[in-house]
């Protein structure tokens, strides 16, 4: 049913007048560039957090104090041990340092394997520690006075170690200023998955002030997110792209307009009213492709070879020039893309294409 | 012989039942056999043109008929009105309607496309059709940096590449100087030759007592005299 | 048929750029040092992400 | 927190409204030929009647290859959300999400078929030189229209009305073996389903439009059944697992949307020559050969399944 000859025509007619189709083939492309950066970007943090919840700890309870956070004690670790069906409860020391000469918070995070003396950076911490000359070692200012920690080893920055400064844990509640005996958060070990959501309740009976969250709750956390937020991005997606069809459909009437003698010559010898819209289609279709085409692999190359400058800062703050973004791409991300921008693209032609068609064909003859 | 065009009381009227009421062509009669040559003399905006676009299915009539190869095109749909000016009809206008920013060769080819050939025969009847219209040397030049002699004879190739059997021409003369007037109505004689049946609406009188035109029409204010 | 070639050669290139840059990236050691950090902290909140470096810091004082 | 803010619902409403847009202006031109059409008049107004008719046509074309997308797009949201909806394993907790989901999706299946049989009957329309069915044809449009409008606002409700705390039921829940209707067992319903396929095939081949509509429509309730009760299992090879959805994920090959489009191909192809004859009250047997085409081609598939277990393993479930 596809005629070749009469699709080659069409692209001929096309590259014949293809100024006149520059200006939407650009718009486009930089729409579904835009867009499909955006998902990119998204899908990306979504695949890298998703592995980081992975390795987290199937209950995390935290204490709450007229609804801030506060630190728990010894206290409750031994009646958390007491619940049946918990295996093991693990304080935890966590927290953030102010830096204050670049107006920053550090995360602090433990780790066993390392001594008194020394600490592991992000990349990210290693290149704002270097703007104030601190290359070798950092002192934090605590309450006692100055601790100085020389940087042992250097890690590369990812979505969740960005801001990380990994210490020894008596360090680490200096930094923080927190006692022998207290915990930013526990760790509660459930040999049975079962369980987590009913063990859970029993913590919150036992103090109304905690706050419980288990892995499920993390999940879906990340999952409203960012389809939620995904989808905010959408509706004012949906917004440019309104006025852009809009844009397009005067454009492209004026420009057909220009094309009247053009197209009743074609009517003249022998094309029908359905030829110059399926051509007029083609020819769109043609653009829509190209545009889309090339707008995705754009941004492919944007995020995740040169990794999104600008747009990313959007998306983690200004911190975040160490992070690169795992190549990830979903064949339904770019699905959901095609259908959000050429079925629009397509539908704003067919009133102009079908009003130049049927144009009366008085025009030729003089 | 057979008849090729019969025009059975054909009337066109524009601004029809308003104020400005105009008669383009008041009962026209006509029969026009196959094969022959017909000049359509009148001065400009008494009809001639309309004439032609009516034969031509390019608009519809008010009222009448007629009747091509005994099948009325008056009341044709588009798709086979347009099939029919594809495939019957080959037209060579006034202000020759090429397109311009295509090549001669790419529009001969327009008429072609729609039908679903293979590139050979593609190839082979813009080729034929070229040289008929002796202008297969300026194939691959554009038509806005020909002459207008040129340009004539590429209409020409585009009117004959689908063969059809009858060609209308629009004041073909109009915007030619003397010597490729001539030329054309050299070229009357050749499909005169192929057995074409040609409808010519011209006040050129270049084309007055030549000996193989079949008949003259007079046209005066929409009416034939 | 001339430009679609064209058109589908330079797509062809970039498709050979992308795919060569998903088949030398390693997911593997990405993967295992996320897993590594991640198995040493605290639950990630989730508001981090879209958010701003205030929004953070908002986030964790409250 | 609002489904609406999905991005794959955000996209499905955008695309359903801009439709829904051609729709409505191409409704606009029907009632107007409606009211107006005079085939034998010579005005020019109803020369431009005659050159709206290509306006409905494209948009028409337009948004059955839309909504033939969008359906599949939808059945993989619907697919995707179950990640969402808290106790739904696949599409099925979805779509029983609520009491408009089944409707739903009946009303998507019924619309592609009504739009493809308007294709076909414009199609007969404009092969002929004097529009004989130009009136039945807008008719039938403006039928189609006010179920696309219809349509629209079950979709909104619909999705409006997915619970995303309430946990829903999964497949497991649903499909029970005694859900069977009049009281069928397993033997009978299969017998019923190849009982059919024979009359399907004998009725097309024989062109008995009419024989062939009745015993397509049965075909249609007997494969759902047969398919989720039966064939299913085998292609889920587990006796219990019985849904109609989960063939659609990618575990299984996507191979559910082989399934369910032959069937409905099938189906569409056996029911749309007699509803076209009685509305050009003209003979169309001309769609037969495909209704034979894919029936066999469903009937094939989802027997093989059942043979190919029993060859490996030497047993039924």
């Amino acid at each position: 049913m596809i005629n070749k000859n009469f699709v080659d025509f069409s692209i001929l007619l096309l590259l014949k007048d293809k100024k006149e189709y520059l200006f939407s083939f650009f718009i486009f492309t930089f729409i579904v560039f835009l867009a499909s950066s955006i998902l990119f970007i998204s899908d990306s943090i979504k695949h890298d957090l998703f592995i980081a919840l992975d390795k987290q700890h199937q209950i995390i309870v935290k204490n709450t104090k007229s609804g801030r956070y506060t630190p728990l004690s010894e206290e409750h670790i031994d009646s958390i041990l007491q619940i049946s069906g918990v295996d093991n409860v693990k304080g935890k020391v966590d927290g953030y340092y102010y830096f204050a000469q670049d107006r920053r918070y550090f995360h602090i995070v433990v780790d066993e394997s390392l001594d008194e003396h020394s600490m592991i950076i992000s990349s990210e911490i290693k290149s704002i520690l270097a703007k104030f000359k601190y290359t070798t070692q950092f002192n934090f200012l605590t309450q006692d006075g100055i601790t100085s920690l020389d940087i042992k080893k250097v890690i590369k920055s990812n979505i969740i170690s960005n801001d990380v400064i990994l210490v020894n844990e008596d360090i680490a509640r200096k930094i923080l200023n927190m006692d022998e005996d207290e915990y930013s958060y526990l760790d509660v070990l459930v040999p049975n998955n079962s369980e987590i959501d009913f063990i859970s309740l029993k913590i919150v009976d036992l103090y109304p002030d905690i706050k419980v969250k288990t892995k499920n709750d993390l999940k879906s956390d990340y999952e409203y997110v960012f389809y939620y937020k995904g989808g905010i991005f959408m509706i004012l997606y949906i917004v440019s792209m309104i006025s852009f069809f809009i844009l397009l459909k005067n454009q492209i009437s004026s420009v057909f307009g220009e094309k009247k003698r053009e197209i009743a010559i074609f009517r003249s010898i022998g094309f029908a009213i359905k030829d110059i819209i399926f051509l007029k289609f083609i020819q769109n279709s043609v653009v829509a492709l190209c545009s889309y085409f090339l707008g995705v692999f754009l941004a492919y190359i944007f995020v995740f070879i040169f990794g999104a400058p600008l747009l990313k800062n959007i998306f983690l703050g200004h911190d975040a020039s160490h992070i690169i973004f795992t190549p990830i791409v979903d064949v339904k991300t770019l699905f959901v893309m095609f259908i959000f921008t050429v079925i629009p693209f397509l539908a704003s032609i067919l009133l102009p294409a079908w009003k130049i068609a049927v144009e009366d064909m008085s025009e030729v003859i003089k | 012989m057979r008849s090729k065009i019969l025009i059975r009381n054909l009337y066109k009227i524009y601004n029809e039942k308003k104020e400005n009421e105009f008669f383009a062509l008041k009962n026209i009669n006509l029969n026009i056999k196959c094969g022959e040559i017909v000049i359509i003399k009148g001065i400009s905006g008494s009809g001639k043109s309309t004439l032609l676009s009516l034969i031509g299915a390019l608009s519809k009539p008010s009222s009448g008929d007629i009747l091509v190869n005994e099948q009325n095109i008056a009341k044709l749909p588009d798709i086979f009105s347009s099939q029919y000016r594809n495939e019957e009809v080959g037209f060579i206008f006034q202000s020759f309607n090429l397109v311009d920013g295509l090549s001669v060769y790419d529009n001969v080819k327009a008429p072609l496309v729609l039908s679903n050939i293979n590139q050979d025969e593609l190839k082979k009847k813009i080729n034929l059709a070229l040289e008929v219209a002796n202008i297969a040397h300026k194939s691959q030049q554009m038509v806005s940096n020909l002459s207008g002699g040129e340009k004539q004879r590429c209409a020409i190739a585009r009117a004959l590449v689908n063969s059809p059997s009858l060609i209308l021409a629009d004041e073909p003369t109009a915007n030619l100087d003397k010597n490729n007037s001539l030329i054309f109505v050299d070229i009357l004689k050749k499909f005169k030759q192929l057995n074409k049946t040609v409808v010519v609406a011209t006040h050129d009188t270049i084309f007055d007592n030549l000996a193989f035109v079949d008949t003259y029409v007079n046209i005066e204010d929409g009416a034939i005299i | 048929m001339f430009f679609i070639k064209r058109i589908l050669i330079i797509f062809f290139i970039f498709l050979v750029i992308i795919i060569g840059d998903l088949v030398t990236y390693d997911y593997v050691e990405k993967e295992d040092k996320i897993k590594e950090i991640s198995s040493k902290m605290t639950s990630i909140s989730p508001s981090f992400s879209f958010a701003s470096k205030e929004y953070k810091k908002f986030v964790y004082d409250k | 927190m609002s489904l609406f803010l999905l991005n794959d619902i955000v996209v499905f409403i955008f695309i359903e409204v801009i439709l829904l847009l051609l729709l409505f202006i191409s409704e606009f031109s029907v009632l107007k030929v409606l009211k107006y059409w005079d085939f034998s008049a010579t005005t020019t107004f109803q020369y431009a009647l005659e050159k709206r008719n290509y306006l409905v046509n494209t948009i028409i074309y337009f948004t059955v290859s839309v909504k033939i997308v969008l359906f599949i797009f939808f059945v993989k949201s619907l697919d995707e959300l179950s990640l969402l909806v808290p106790g739904a394993m696949c599409a099925t907790g979805v779509i029983g999400a609520n009491s408009y989901g089944n409707i739903l999706l009946l009303f998507k299946i019924f619309m592609l078929f009504l739009l493809s049989i308007w294709i076909i009957i414009n199609k007969l329309d404009l092969e002929s030189k004097v529009f004989p069915y130009i009136k039945e044809k807008y008719y039938l449009f403006s039928f189609i229209f006010v179920l696309t409008c219809i349509e629209f606002c079950l979709e909104l409700f619909y999705f409006m009305n997915i619970p995303l705390s309430v946990p829903v039921f999964c497949c497991s829940t649903v499909f029970k073996l005694d859900n069977l209707p009049f009281e069928l067992n397993t033997s009978g319903l299969l017998i019923i389903y190849y009982l059919l396929f024979v009359v399907i095939l004998i009725s097309s081949y024989y062109k008995k439009s009419i024989i062939s509509f009745f015993a397509n429509i049965l075909f249609l309730f007997t494969s759902y059944y047969a398919v989720t009760y039966f064939f299913g299992t085998y292609i889920y090879e587990l006796p219990n697992h019985k849904c109609p959805f989960c063939m659609l994920q990618k575990e299984y090959f996507y191979v559910g949307y082989f399934i369910w489009f032959s069937l409905f191909l099938g189906v569409f192809f056996g029911i749309s020559p007699y509803i076209i004859e009685s509305i050009t009250l003209k003979k169309y047997t001309y769609l037969h050969k495909y209704c034979i085409l894919f029936t066999t081609i469903f009937v094939a598939l989802s027997t093989y399944f059942v043979v190919s277990y029993y060859l490996k393993n030497g047993v039924l479930l």
